[in-house]
């Protein structure tokens, strides 16, 4: 896989070039495919992949839209009590999250299945807090992907703090903070681009203006491009098309090859389109119009790349089927994986509060314990 | 409201109570994330951007510091700002401006600006939620001088305190127990009521005083009606206010029953049981036959959702503490 | 008093102009008075005072510097606990605060005395806090000027919703809404950003940039200017010679006439230096050279007044000498009026914690005057 | 450290702590607002910088929530960073990250991951300063599970208490007693110290118990002398930790005296002493011959200094809850 982002490491501003749709009164954006499958090409941002690699992109995002799909339906069916579906934003996840090397560091918020994916992590590790049985509990140094997280825009800041340490410890890792568009509201956001700049830490802030927070279009947070964001932090900020898996692989590599080089922290906006609901708690129809999304479907990230595989003979049929039955086969796991997932213990609620133990815990858990066998006791 | 009297669920109850208030006071805000197209993530402001516009019902930026901190200048322009903190867990953004600026600006002014802020918020579990989702931090607030805290347990003190918090000069912390939106009771919207701050006796009793607030009342009644099967009379009172907490109908009451249990969702350690049972010993030291005891959650993270049963004060639980108080020899 | 800032409302990128003060790699200065007294012209803000008007600018200054030197004697001999003198920001303070109308509204920070002082405050009134006296404890809404808040960037929200509150009533008044350098890193700065960008409140952020926080240097807060920050909320930030009473006063002005006309918020840094202590707590040789301040002394604020006054024959030795005597007799009366200010009643401390009473507060003020009582009691 | 034993102020014992923890663990960091080179507003930090560089004593920008945030990635990379808040009153912007990320995210991982992160604060009034400069917020971080919370009264204890937090694979809020900073005690830095959250009797007596931790426990010891003076025997705990305390301490002492009256700067609505009233009431219900009494501030914002000898419990307040508590007939 190779990505040419020597280009990209000093922003240019010249306006008219080849792959930057920029609609009248609309900023520029990294464009390498359009929605119709055609290559284009970028003058600050390159790529060249082998049919191989073109393929297992076109692969991770199927099988993450599977997998995504699946869990929906298993909180439909209520095996899960919630699901943040990440269905529209595939090509986001996989171009950044396949951007990433093994020893750089990811921090992502409660939707980045795909960037999970890419990482190493089983899927079936991220639904263990949406059934409830957890509030993550994957190990996150094994995949140097952080638990997801909740509290809107906070791992900006771990991020942050985590690349500072990178440079302090001379590795030339990088880290991708992921977050969204509603985030950029949050004074956490902000400060993390202060101590990012201050710092200068290899760090790659990545934004997926999915065009919503909950019912909230992006007008609520900002009057301009969110890319723009970072000018005024001084570190530069690019808008790359969302829905453009080979634009998003291009786009953050160069972002994190900046960071891994020493010159700091990038803003990468990726313009893209949460096509359902918020989760599965809500209702877009209260907020939003059918024709909104039918436009984006035309847009969509795995059509295009399909149409660009088809296009040029780079998958037969075999590929796409053999895919089907992996997804089917992946969906059929986390399925089994998931009814099987046991209800934690009850005194599991006091283990972990501490690391080095508490003695305030240690007596609610044995009074707990007492009154617990009490009812076994009642009952005998 | 045409008619004066109605059957409602807590959450109608409170988009009820929000519209006679932007009704009857055009200073009147309700802001909030996705207070305004959506109606709130639990349908509470349904209704009422469509009806009072985009100016008095606010879809606000994602930020809840800014949400706090711009409801305060609104105040000091003469507003009375309603803010809608869309969970429990997420009010932490928000808590320097709620501690550091919106108690204690009156009293920086000597009283010469009021600051009539109500910050409404969802709280509680047992509604199998993700993290975050199912908190009870009220001891964080009620800990704190120049806030109030009122949580309503049922539809009418629902509709009825929050116009009071509206009424109110001063900043009133708005606990909405979110279990319970759905729970239906008669409303009258023309009544008179009670002071925002008194405790209320929902069952009389003579052997044990249970005291609650929010979500745990319903809790309390059921545990009291179980105890009266068993030949036990269990006074239930329903504290309503947790700053300040209406000790002398606490006090009245131990006096008559001589035990104390005090049941809240939020941790024990340093949660508002504790403060009751220090001030009733205090106050009733001769009269209590037994410890004060207190049922609430352990001092752990709010659990995952399979757990949270376990966790949070249940029947049985309330019974338990009941039994052990009751076992004491005066 | 004219100020014309027409101009301003659109500006421009023309990088060669008069009153452009830009050192290589250093961004725009607007100024309009040299240090040495010259009136320059610039082709976006321009003024035209009266006599009159700038020996009342002159005066304003002079009057604050010795207020403000009082007060730091005053905590010499213990009469206040602290001070935070404005020394050396004369021209950032008087230059915004004359700006403003009566109608608008002021959010200080606990170093505004010199906007105090053009927005009617008594002087005294901003020495009880600092005396231990009260924490504030003035009228905001006598003058329109907030109480001095402490907590680090708070008041930017307070005065953007305090915009937001002018916007919905109609009103053509703005909010200037003051901070430090090292307030810009705060989260409430930045969310006050957005708000006010979304909402198009008209408030003007002024940001005082004295060089130091503390005994940090702004380096550790940001890496490109602190106007530039604005653009990224799409709203724009100018630069303006903090030390140049007449360019702080033009471009103040048009900042607040821009947000009165329904334009929006801007952000307006002064480029200026404390040329004291942090507070008379402060230690400054700790962390900075003698050279430094000697460089910002050859800018002072106030002898540039009096150096293009006297060149131009503005002001002659009687007004001198009349605003000395004015300023002795200032100064007495604040020394007077601070040595005769009463400690507080007993019972004060329980008063204004609510507006509506509290039961706790009304028992614990009972036990408290039955405790004090008691000593009363047994010394009798 | 040449010599084993020293007179050291707590500011000084506090910053050769920090200095030894530097020294022997390349992971440590301390970072905070004007910590470098000023070595902090108080010198506590004082030329730590200048000998460990810029690189572990770090200037960071003016944002508590980004310096506790940044300290927590800086942790899950391995780092054991010590933060400073520079004052109580400006812990509250961190109060998020502290509250649902610091304290939960252990939690979250299933203790996969640890977050070794202290945070000091300089706490407490008595230093005739303006606003948010003297508060005693202690109460809002105890009832957080997930946080360790201790607070050192003599510099023996600041110096080895700030080591096991240090070494602490949880996170500690570990609060200064700012006006006792210039309190000058012995420093053994090669004794082997005690648990870190174990209490100690600092003065026996038979006749009441006073409980106290920093600032507070210097003026329980001289409340003590005075009440001997008149022939009363008091026993002096100081707590050390207020997450988790030592309750067995307490109890043990409380058995024998029958008698307590816990005292704290911090507000008493909500405060420690109501947690601790609770639970030792609980456990010695037979033994107390008095209700447990509490002494400390008032509900309402820390007034200006003027007022401060007021607002703080002082001998005469520690003394007459001691004569009220006497006055009982158990
Ligand atoms: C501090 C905080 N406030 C509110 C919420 C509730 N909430 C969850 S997701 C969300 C919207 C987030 O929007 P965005 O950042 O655009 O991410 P997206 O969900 O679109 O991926 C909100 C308001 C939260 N999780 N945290
Ligand atoms: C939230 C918060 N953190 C820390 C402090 C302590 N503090 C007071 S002034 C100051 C520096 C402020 O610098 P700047 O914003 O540049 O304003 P200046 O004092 O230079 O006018 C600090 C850190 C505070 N008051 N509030
Ligand atoms: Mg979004
Ligand atoms: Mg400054």
């Amino acid at each position: 896989m190779t990505v040419d982002s020597t280009a990209a490491r000093k922003p240019r501003r010249s306006s008219k070039r080849a792959g930057a749709k920029k609609a009248a009164g609309e900023p520029e954006l990294v464009q390498l495919l359009t929605p119709e499958g055609e290559r284009v090409e970028h003058p600050d941002y390159s790529i060249d992949l082998s049919p191989e690699e073109l393929r297992g992109l076109y692969r991770d995002m199927v099988l993450t839209r599977r997998f995504d799909g699946e869990a929906t339906t298993l909180q439909r069916q209520g095996e899960l009590g919630l699901w943040a579906s990440l269905l529209g934003q595939e090509a986001a996840q996989i171009g950044s999250g396949r951007a990433t090397r093994d020893d750089d560091y990811v921090f992502p918020t409660y939707r980045e299945h795909g960037v999970a994916w890419c990482r190493g992590v089983d899927p079936t590790n991220l639904l263990g807090m949406f059934r409830g049985v957890n509030h993550g509990g994957w190990d996150p140094n094994e995949n140097n992907f952080h638990l997801y997280t909740i509290v809107i825009g906070s791992q900006a800041l771990h991020a942050t703090g985590y690349a500072m340490g990178v440079a302090k410890d001379g590795a030339d890792s990088a880290v991708v903070a992921y977050f969204g568009d509603g985030a950029s509201s949050q004074g956490d956001v902000a400060e993390a681009f202060t101590f990012a700049a201050v710092y200068n830490a290899p760090v790659v802030f990545f934004c997926q203006n999915n065009q919503w927070a909950i019912s909230e279009p992006t007008e609520r947070q900002t009057r301009v491009p969110l890319y723009q964001r970072a000018q005024g932090y001084g570190f530069p900020g690019v808008r790359v098309d969302g829905n453009d898996v080979l634009a998003v692989l291009a786009v953050t590599k160069a972002a994190l090859d900046r960071a891994r080089t020493g010159q700091g922290p990038m803003l990468v906006e990726a313009f893209t389109y949460r096509m359902g609901a918020h989760t599965t708690s809500d209702d877009p129809t209260r907020y939003r119009r059918d024709e909104e999304r039918e436009l984006w479907e035309a847009k969509d990230p795995i059509l295009r790349l399909r149409a660009y595989l088809e296009k040029q003979g780079l998958a037969d049929e075999a590929f796409f089927a053999g895919l089907e039955t992996e997804s089917d086969a992946l969906a059929k796991r986390v399925r089994e994986t998931v009814r099987s997932m046991p209800d934690p213990d009850h005194l599991a609620m006091f283990e972990h509060t501490y690391a080095d133990g508490h003695t305030l815990v240690d007596e609610e858990r044995a009074q707990f314990a007492a009154y617990q066998a009490s009812f076994a006791e009642e009952s005998k | 409201m045409t008619m004066s009297t109605e059957k409602l669920t807590i959450a109608k109850a409170i988009n009820a109570s929000l519209r006679t208030a932007l009704e009857t006071d055009p200073k009147v805000l309700v802001m909030g994330e996705d207070v305004g197209k959506l109606g709130g993530v639990f349908r509470v402001t349904d209704g009422l951007q469509k009806d009072f516009g985009e100016d008095r019902v606010i879809d606000t930026p994602l930020a809840e510091s800014g949400i706090v901190g711009t409801a305060i200048g609104l105040a000091l322009r003469g507003y009375r700002p309603v803010v809608e903190i869309q969970f429990d867990g997420f009010v932490f953004p928000a808590y320097d401006q709620i501690v550091t600026q919106l108690a204690k600006m009156h009293a920086r002014a000597l009283g010469k600006i009021k600051l009539p802020v109500v910050i409404r918020i969802p709280y509680g579990g047992a509604i199998g939620a993700v993290e975050h989702h199912s908190e009870s931090p009220e001891s964080l607030f009620a800990h704190v001088a120049g806030l109030k805290v009122v949580s309503p347990s049922n539809a009418a003190d629902a509709y009825w305190m929050l116009q009071q918090a509206i009424q109110s000069d001063d900043p009133v912390i708005y606990f909405e127990p979110k279990r319970r939106y759905h729970d239906r009771s008669e409303v009258d919207t023309t009544a008179i009521p009670g002071p925002l701050h008194a405790a209320r006796t929902v069952r009389e009793g003579t052997d044990l005083t249970l005291a609650a607030y929010g979500p745990m009342v319903k809790t309390c009644l059921e545990a009291a009606a179980a105890a009266a099967e068993e030949g036990k009379s269990l006074e239930v009172l329903d504290l309503r206010s947790i700053s300040p907490i209406d000790f002398d109908a606490v006090q009245k009451s131990v006096e008559k029953t001589g035990r104390l249990v005090v049941v809240h969702e939020a941790p024990v350690f340093f949660g508002s049981g504790a403060e009751i049972a220090a001030r009733i010993t205090e106050r009733c030291f001769y009269h209590l036959e037994a410890p004060v005891l207190r049922v609430g959650g352990y001092h752990a993270p709010y659990p995952p959702s399979r757990l949270e049963d376990e966790y949070l004060p249940g029947l049985d639980r309330v019974l338990d503490s009941v039994d052990r108080a009751l076992a004491y020899q005066g």
